[in-house]
C-alpha cells in the first residue's frame, strides 16, 4: 500500500517536471537586504522588479518563456552577500542577477558573477568603484556617485551662484564615496575647496558639532550625503541652531519620512534624483510605469521602486537579444546594447562601462512633503 | 569664542544625556558585577514605550510617562529574570555575552513590531530656540539637561537616606555580608536592575523629542553611555553624571581638532582612561583580594 | 570497552578526515562550497578567539579588528605591493600580531570587564581606521582585484581548490592548539585564566603570558582574515564592524568557550545554519538573540560540550546515563 | 645559616597597619612557624614575603639578596614557594595539570616548542610529569590524577597545594595553614609530611592554628599579634613566654 502510493507520487513528480521542462522558465536572480535596518530598500527593490516581471510574463514572456524570480536576502553585509550571490548562482543556477543595494555588498559579490559569467545588474548601489574596474559583466541603473554628486554640486556652484560649500556625510560607503566627487568636482571643475568637509557616525543623532563647523566656516551652501534619517536630523537641527542656508544632497533624501520627522525644517531641501513621481511632467514610459505601480500597489512609486523596475526591464532587453539560446555573452551583449531606451526613469543608454547614462533630475521638497522638479 | 561656548553647551546638551544612561550601568556593575551591554537597548525600550502610550495610545504627556516607565520597569525585570538571575554565579564571560545576546534580542524584537524606519516624536518642551546673544539655546535640552541632574539627586538621596536604597547599596558592596545583616539580598539586587532599567528608559523618553524613535537607538548611545561611566568611575553615580557631560563637550569640541575623529573620541577617551586612570575621574580605587 | 568502542576510537580520526578531504565531490555546487568554506575561515576565527578567551580567559569584545587587520595586509601586500599571496598571507598573521601589542601592552593590568570594554574600543577605532585612512584602505570604497592565491604554477580561484588551502591550514592550527593546550606555556596560560593568583606563585609571568596568548591568537586571527581577504577578493571596512565581533563570540559560545570542537562546530555551524533560516527575516535575528542567552544559561558547555560527550560514549570512556568528571579546559571564573 | 630573613617589614591599608616593624629569619634546613591569635598578620605576612603586597616599609632578604622589589613570579623562581589559606587552585584542571603547572618556575619550553611539539618538549613533558607522579605519591595523591581539582575534597586539596607548591624542589617553602580541616589521624600524617619536606632539604615556614602540630615539629616559633612580632624562639622558650601567655589568653584557639 505505502509503496504504490509511493509511486504514484514519484510519477506524478516526474510528470510534473517533465511538463514544466518544455516551456522551462528563465531564472532570474534577485538579491538585497531583505532583514535588517535597510530592509525598507531591499522590499521597495523587489517591488520594482516584481511589478516589471509580471508585465513581461504578461506580455507572453520571452521567447515564449515566463521569467521566474528566486530572491535572496543578503543582511546587508557583504560576506552574506557574496554567499546569496553564490546561492544564486551555483545552486539556483540563474541566469541573470539583479542587485543589491549597499555598494560595498555590489563590490564583494559581484566577484562571484564575474567569476561565473553571470550577467549582473544591480539597481540602487551608487558606488563608483562599482562601473570603473573593468568587470564586463555588470551594468547598473543607478546614476553613479560621479554623475549624482556631480549634478549637485554644479546645481549650488552654477544656479546657486555659491562661492563657500559645506559639506557634510555619513562615514560609510554611501556618503563616503560621494564626498570624494564632490571634492574632486569642485577642486576640478571650478577650482575651488570646501570650507568645512565633516563626517559623522553612520548612526549618529547629535549632528550640531558638524553643523556648528559647518556654520563656523562661513559656508553658503550646505551638500549633505546621507539618508533620509540623518538628513532628517541636519534639516531639523540645522534649523534650530539658526542655519539657514540650502540644504543639498543626494538621492538617498527622497523619502516620505523626511518630511514626516523633519517637518518644516526640510522644506526647501534639493536632491539629485533619477525618478521623479510626477505624472504630469513625467515623460509617457514613466507616466505608464507610475500607472501601473499605483495599480499594483495602490501608492505612488519611489525611486528604488522606478530603478528596480528598470533593472528587470533592461535585464529583459539583454533576454530578447540572447533568445533563444539564453547564452551569457549573448544577454550581456544585450544588456551593454541598451540605447535610448524609454523607460521609469528616463530614456537610458548603457555605457560601455555598464552605467546607464542618462539626465539626473534635481528636485525640491515643499511645502506639505511634496517635491517639485527644478530641474 | 560664541562658537567655543556653544560647543560647550551643546556637548552638556548631549553630555547629561549620555550620563543618565551611564547611570545605568554603573547600578548594575555595582550590584551584578556585570557590565550590561542590553542597556543600551533599554534606552531604546523607554524610546518606544513613551512612543506608544502618548503617540499611539493617545495618552496625555503624564499618564504617558507614568505608563511608559511602568513598561521599561516591566521589561527590566522580565530580562533579570530571564538572562541575569539565572546566571548570577556562571563566569564573567558567559554573563557579559547573555547580555549581548539579550541587546540582540531585544532590538530584534522591536524592529518585527515596529519596523525598522524612525518615528517621528514631537517635543515636548518646545524646540524653538531661545537666543542669548549669539547663542542659541534650545529648550528641550535644558530641560533634558535639569532633569538628568534632578534624577541624579533623587537617586542619591533614595540610596543614602532610604531604608531600602541603603540595603541596595549594602547589597553592591558586598553581597555577602548584606545576606548576614538579614537584608533581602535578592529583592535588593531586583530593584536595583528596575531602578537602572527605568533610568535608561527615561533617558530614552527624554532623547526621543530631540531626534527621534528607532530601534537601533541604543546601539550607539549605549557605548558613549558606558565610555561614560568608565570615565567617570564606575563605582560612582555623580561620577558618570561628570564623565557623561565631560564626554559630550570632548565630542562636541572634537571637530576644531580634526574632522574625522569625532565618531572615534568616546572610543579614544574610554581607552585613555582604562589605562591611565581605571578607577575613572570619581570611581574608588578598588583595593587586590589574596 | 566494547569491539565497537576500540573500532570507534582506532577510525574516528581517519573518518573525520576522509570526509573532510572529499567534501568537495559531494556537496551539490559551489555554494555549498562556498559557504563551507567561509564556515572553515570563521572556525580558525573562533579557535584563535578561543585561545585568547577559552584558554586564557581573556575576553575579547572587538576580536573582529585583528580579522580585519589580517584581511586588510594582504589585501594591501598583494595589491599595491607585489607581494606574493603566500608571503603576504604570513605577514597578515605577523602584523595583526605585532598590532595586538598596542592593545595588549596597555591594557595587561585591567581585568575582567575593564579588559572587555578596552577589546571593544579597541575594534571601534581599527574600523574607523579602515573607514578613514583612505591613503592606505582606499576608505570606503574597500580595496578591489585582490589576487588569488597561487602556488607552484596553480592558482586557487575556485572554490573546490581553495577549499583544500583552508582545510590544511585549519587543520594545522587545531594542531598546534591542540599541542599548546598540553604544553608548559598551554597551563601558564590556563593557569591565569582558573586562578592569577596560584598562577603568579607558581611562578608564571602573569602579563607576559597574557601577551603571548595574545601574540598566539591574533596571529591565527590574522590568517584567518588573509584567507577571507583572498577568498572574496574584495575588503571593505563594513565586514569588520564590531557586529562580526559578536557573531564570532556566539560561534565560540556556541561551540563552547575553551572547546577545539566546539569552535569548528559554531564556526561552521553559525555559518552554514543561517543560510537555511534566512527565510525567517526579522524574525531570525531575535531567534539569535534568544538562543544565545539560552546556551549560555542551560548549555554552558554548548555544542562542543556535547560531542565531546558523544565522543566519551562512542570510544566507551563513559556509559550513557552518568556524566563522568572529565577534564575540560573550560573553566568557571 | 639564615635563608629567609625580614628586617623591620610592615603594610598599613587605609590607615590599618596590618604587619608592623617584622624581623624574623629562617633557618636554612629548618621548620619555622608563625603563630599568632586570628588577624594578627600572620598571613599578610606571608603575602609580603612572597610579593603578593608590596611592603610600605622594610626589607625581605632571601639567601642574602634583597628581594623586597621582586615580583612574585621572581620569587618563585628563586626558589620561594607557598601554598594558600584559602585554597587557591586551578579549579577546572586535572590534579596532573595542577602540579604540571607547579613546574612552571624550573621548566623552559617556550611557545613555539609547545606548539609544535619540538622533542625539546616532548623530553621536557616526559620528565615533568615523572616528577609530578613522585611528588603526588609522596603526598598519596597519584590515585586523583585524572580527577578536576575542584572535585576533590576539603584535605585532598589541601594536600594538592602542597604537592604543587613542593614539586619544583623550592628552596624555601611557605605553608598556610595545611592542618585546617584535617582531623587527627591526618594531623599526624601531615605532621610527618612536613618533617620529610624539610629532611629532603626544603626549607619550611609555616602558619598553623594546631598548636600540637606547631609544637611537634617546629625549630623555631615566632609569635605575631596585631601585626607585632612579640616573641621568637624554640617552642620550649615561646610556650614559657609571659607575652604570649598574655596574648592567648581569653582567646580560645
Amino acid at each position: 500500500m505505502k509503496k504504490s502510493l509511493l509511486i504514484a507520487i514519484l510519477a506524478v513528480l516526474i510528470l510534473a517536471f517533465a511538463v514544466s521542462a518544455e516551456g522551462e522558465p528563465l531564472l532570474i536572480g534577485v538579491y538585497g537586504p531583505l532583514s535588517g535596518d535597510a530592509a525598507m530598500v531591499g522590499q521597495t527593490m523587489v517591488e520594482g522588479i516584481e511589478l516589471a516581471r509580471k508585465q513581461i510574463n504578461e506580455a507572453g514572456g520571452i521567447d515564449g518563456r515566463m521569467i521566474e524570480l528566486v530572491i535572496e536576502d543578503d543582511e546587508q553585509s557583504p560576506k552574506v552577500a557574496v554567499s546569496a550571490a553564490n546561492k544564486l548562482v551555483h545552486d539556483h543556477k540563474v541566469i541573470g542577477v539583479i542587485g543589491t543595494v549597499n555598494s560595498s555588498c555590489t563590490l564583494a559579490s559581484m566577484e562571484v558573477t564575474w567569476d561565473a559569467e553571470v550577467p549582473h545588474i544591480t539597481a540602487i548601489s551608487s558606488g563608483a568603484a562599482i562601473t570603473n574596474v573593468g568587470n564586463p559583466w555588470i551594468a547598473r541603473v543607478q546614476a553613479s556617485d560621479l554623475l549624482q554628486a556631480g549634478a549637485i554640486t554644479r546645481y549650488a556652484v552654477e544656479d546657486l551662484g555659491a562661492k563657500k560649500i559645506g559639506i557634510m556625510y555619513q562615514s560609510d560607503d554611501y556618503g563616503a564615496g560621494a564626498m570624494e566627487v564632490i571634492v574632486q568636482v569642485l577642486k576640478d571643475e571650478y577650482g575651488m575647496e570646501p570650507v568645512a568637509n565633516e563626517p559623522f557616525e553612520a548612526n549618529a543623532l547629535d549632528m550640531t558639532p558638524q553643523l556648528l563647523a559647518v556654520q563656523k566656516s562661513g559656508a553658503e551652501v550646505l551638500i549633505m550625503w546621507n539618508m533620509y534619517q540623518q538628513g532628517a536630523l541636519i534639516a531639523k537641527q540645522a534649523r534650530e541652531m539658526g542655519l539657514t542656508i540650502p540644504l543639498l544632497g543626494g538621492g538617498g533624501l527622497t523619502n516620505k519620512k523626511l518630511y514626516e520627522l523633519a517637518g518644516d525644517a526640510a522644506v526647501g531641501i534639493v536632491n539629485s534624483q533619477t525618478f521623479f513621481a510626477d505624472k504630469t511632467k513625467a515623460t509617457p514610459s514613466a507616466a505608464a510605469f507610475i500607472d501601473a505601480f499605483e495599480k499594483e500597489y495602490g501608492r505612488m512609486p519611489d525611486s528604488n521602486n522606478a530603478m528596480a523596475y528598470d533593472s528587470m526591464m533592461i535585464m529583459a532587453e539583454g533576454l530578447k537579444a540572447a533568445a533563444p539560446d539564453f547564452k551569457n555573452t549573448d544577454i550581456m551583449a544585450g544588456i551593454l546594447a541598451v540605447k535610448d531606451l524609454p523607460l521609469a526613469t528616463g530614456t537610458i543608454t548603457i555605457a560601455p562601462n555598464g552605467d546607464a547614462n542618462r539626465d539626473i533630475l534635481i528636485i525640491r521638497l515643499i511645502e506639505g512633503g511634496k517635491y517639485e522638479l527644478v530641474k | 569664542m560664541d562658537f567655543f561656548i556653544q560647543q560647550i553647551i551643546q556637548g552638556i546638551a548631549m553630555g547629561s544625556l549620555y550620563g543618565l544612561i551611564a547611570i545605568g550601568y554603573v547600578l548594575i556593575y555595582n550590584a551584578w558585577g556585570v557590565l550590561n551591554f542590553a542597556q543600551g537597548d533599554m534606552v531604546m525600550i523607554g524610546a518606544f514605550a513613551i512612543l506608544v502610550t502618548h503617540i499611539f495610545w493617545g495618552l496625555p504627556i503624564i499618564p504617558a510617562f507614568v505608563v511608559a516607565i511602568i513598561i521599561c520597569a516591566i521589561v527590566g525585570y522580565f530580562v533579570e529574570l530571564t538572562s541575569f538571575r539565572p546566571l548570577i554565579n556562571s563566569s564573567n564571560t558567559r554573563r557579559l555575552i547573555a547580555t549581548i545576546g539579550v541587546g540582540i534580542f531585544l532590538r530584534n524584537l522591536v524592529r518585527v513590531i515596529f519596523g525598522a524606519d524612525p518615528y517621528p516624536f514631537p517635543s515636548i518642551f518646545g524646540n524653538t530656540p531661545v537666543k542669548i546673544g549669539e547663542l542659541t539655546i534650545i529648550p528641550q535640552n535644558i530641560w533634558n539637561t535639569v532633569i538628568g541632574f534632578v534624577l541624579v539627586f533623587l537617586l542619591t538621596v533614595f540610596l543614602n537616606n532610604t531604608r531600602l536604597g541603603k540595603s541596595m547599596r549594602a547589597t553592591a558592596q558586598d553581597r555577602e555580608a548584606a545576606r548576614l545583616m538579614g537584608i533581602n539580598v535578592k529583592q535588593s539586587m531586583s530593584l536595583t536592575f528596575i531602578i537602572a532599567s527605568v533610568l535608561g528608559g527615561f533617558a530614552g523618553m527624554l532623547i526621543s523629542p530631540v531626534y527621534f524613535v528607532i530601534p537601533t537607538l541604543g546601539t550607539s548611545l549605549g557605548n558613549k553611555g558606558f565610555s561614560s561611566a568608565l570615565l567617570g568611575g564606575i563605582t560612582s553615580n555623580p561620577g558618570s553624571m561628570i564623565g557623561g557631560i565631560t564626554l559630550g563637550i570632548l565630542e562636541a569640541t572634537s571637530t576644531n581638532f580634526s574632522t574625522s575623529i569625532q565618531a572615534s573620541v568616546a572610543y579614544i577617551v574610554l581607552f585613555i582612561v582604562l589605562i591611565f586612570l581605571p578607577n575613572g575621574l570619581l570611581g574608588k580605587k578598588e583595593s587586590r583580594k589574596v | 570497552m566494547t569491539l565497537f568502542n576500540k573500532v570507534y576510537k582506532a577510525t574516528r580520526i581517519w573518518i573525520l578526515l576522509a570526509v573532510a578531504l572529499t567534501l568537495p565531490y559531494w556537496v551539490p555546487n559551489n555554494y555549498y562550497l562556498q559557504i563551507f568554506c567561509l564556515g572553515m575561515i570563521f572556525a580558525i576565527l573562533t579557535l584563535s578567539l578561543n585561545i585568547l578567551s577559552g584558554m586564557t580567559g581573556l575576553f575579547s569584545v572587538g576580536f573582529i579588528a585583528f580579522f580585519g587587520i589580517g584581511a586588510y595586509t594582504s589585501a594591501i601586500l598583494t595589491t599595491k605591493l607585489g607581494f606574493p599571496v603566500p608571503l603576504a598571507m604570513f605577514l597578515a598573521g605577523v602584523l595583526s600580531s605585532i598590532l595586538s601589542l598596542t592593545l595588549s601592552l596597555p591594557t595587561m593590568r585591567l581585568k575582567g570587564m575593564y579588559f572587555a570594554v578596552a577589546t571593544l574600543a579597541f575594534g571601534e577605532i581599527m574600523y574607523q581606521l579602515f573607514l578613514n585612512w583612505t591613503a592606505v584602505t582606499e576608505g570606503t570604497k574597500g580595496i578591489k582585484g585582490i589576487p588569488a592565491l597561487e602556488l607552484f604554477g596553480t592558482s586557487f580561484r575556485s572554490y573546490s581548490k581553495f577549499y583544500y588551502v583552508i582545510l590544511v591550514i585549519l587543520i594545522l592550527i587545531i594542531m598546534l592548539a591542540r599541542n599548546l593546550i598540553s604544553s608548559r606555556t598551554g597551563r601558564a596560560m590556563l593557569s591565569i585564566r582558573e586562578n592569577d593568583i596560584a598562577a603568579e606563585a607558581v611562578g608564571v609571568n602573569v602579563p607576559q603570558y597574557k601577551m603571548i596568548s595574545f601574540l598566539i591568537s591574533t596571529f591565527f586571527a590574522g590568517i584567518a582574515g588573509a584567507l577571507y581577504a583572498h577568498m572574496v577578493r574584495y575588503v571593505s571596512p563594513e565586514s569588520f564592524v564590531n557586529a562580526e565581533s559578536a557573531a564570532v563570540l556566539a560561534m565560540m559560545v556556541v561551540g563552547g568557550i575553551g572547546s577545539i570542537p566546539g569552535a569548528i562546530v559554531g564556526g561552521i555551524g553559525l555559518t552554514v545554519l543561517p543560510e537555511f533560516m534566512r527565510f525567517l527575516g526579522n524574525i531570525r535575528m531575535v531567534l539569535y538573540g534568544a538562543s544565545i542567552v539560552l546556551i549560555v544559561i542551560f548549555a554552558p558547555r554548548g555544542l562542543g560540550g556535547l560531542i565531546e560527550r558523544i565522543d566519551n560514549i562512542l570510544s566507551g570512556k563513559q556509559s550513557l546515563g552518568v556524566q563522568k568528571k572529565q577534564q575540560h579546559i573550560e573553566g568557571e571564573e | 645559616m639564615a635563608i629567609l630573613e625580614t628586617h623591620g617589614i610592615g603594610i598599613h591599608f587605609d590607615g590599618l597597619r596590618a604587619v608592623d616593624n617584622v624581623s624574623f629569619t629562617a633557618e636554612e634546613g629548618q621548620i619555622t612557624s608563625i603563630i599568632g591569635p586570628n588577624g594578627a598578620g600572620k598571613t599578610t605576612l606571608f603575602n609580603l614575603i612572597a610579593g603578593f603586597y608590596t611592603p610600605t616599609e622594610g626589607t625581605v632578604d632571601f639567601e642574602g639578596k634583597d628581594i623586597t622589589k621582586l615580583k612574585t613570579h621572581e620569587r618563585t623562581r628563586l626558589g620561594l614557594a607557598r601554598t594558600f589559606q584559602n585554597i587557591n587552585l586551578f579549579r577546572e584542571l586535572s590534579v596532573m595539570d595542577n602540579v604540571l603547572a607547579g613546574l612552571h618556575s624550573v621548566t623552559k619550553c617556550d611557545p613555539i616548542s609547545s606548539m609544535l611539539n619540538l622533542p625539546n618538549k616532548i623530553m621536557e613533558e616526559k620528565e615533568s610529569k615523572k616528577k609530578v607522579m613522585e611528588t603526588l605519591e609522596f603526598l598519596n595523591l597519584s590515585e586523583y590524577v585524572n580527577e578536576k581539582a575542584g572535585s576533590l575534597s576539603y584535605g585532598l586539596q589541601k594536600n594538592l597545594e602542597i604537592a604543587r607548591a613542593i614539586v619544583f624542589r623550592p628552596k624555601v617553602v611557605l605553608l598556610d595553614e595545611p592542618a585546617s580541616g584535617l582531623n587527627t589521624n591526618d594531623l599526624h600524617e601531615l605532621s610527618q609530611r612536613i618533617v620529610t619536606i624539610r629532611d629532603s632539604g626544603i626549607t619550611v615556614v609555616l602558619i598553623e592554628h594546631k598548636m600540637d602540630v606547631v609544637m611537634s615539629i617546629s625549630d623555631k616559633i615566632i609569635v605575631l599579634n596585631f601585626g607585632e612580632k612579640i616573641a621568637d624562639g624554640t617552642p620550649d622558650e615561646v610556650a614559657n613566654d609571659p607575652a604570649v601567655i598574655e596574648a592567648y589568653l581569653g582567646k580560645d584557639e
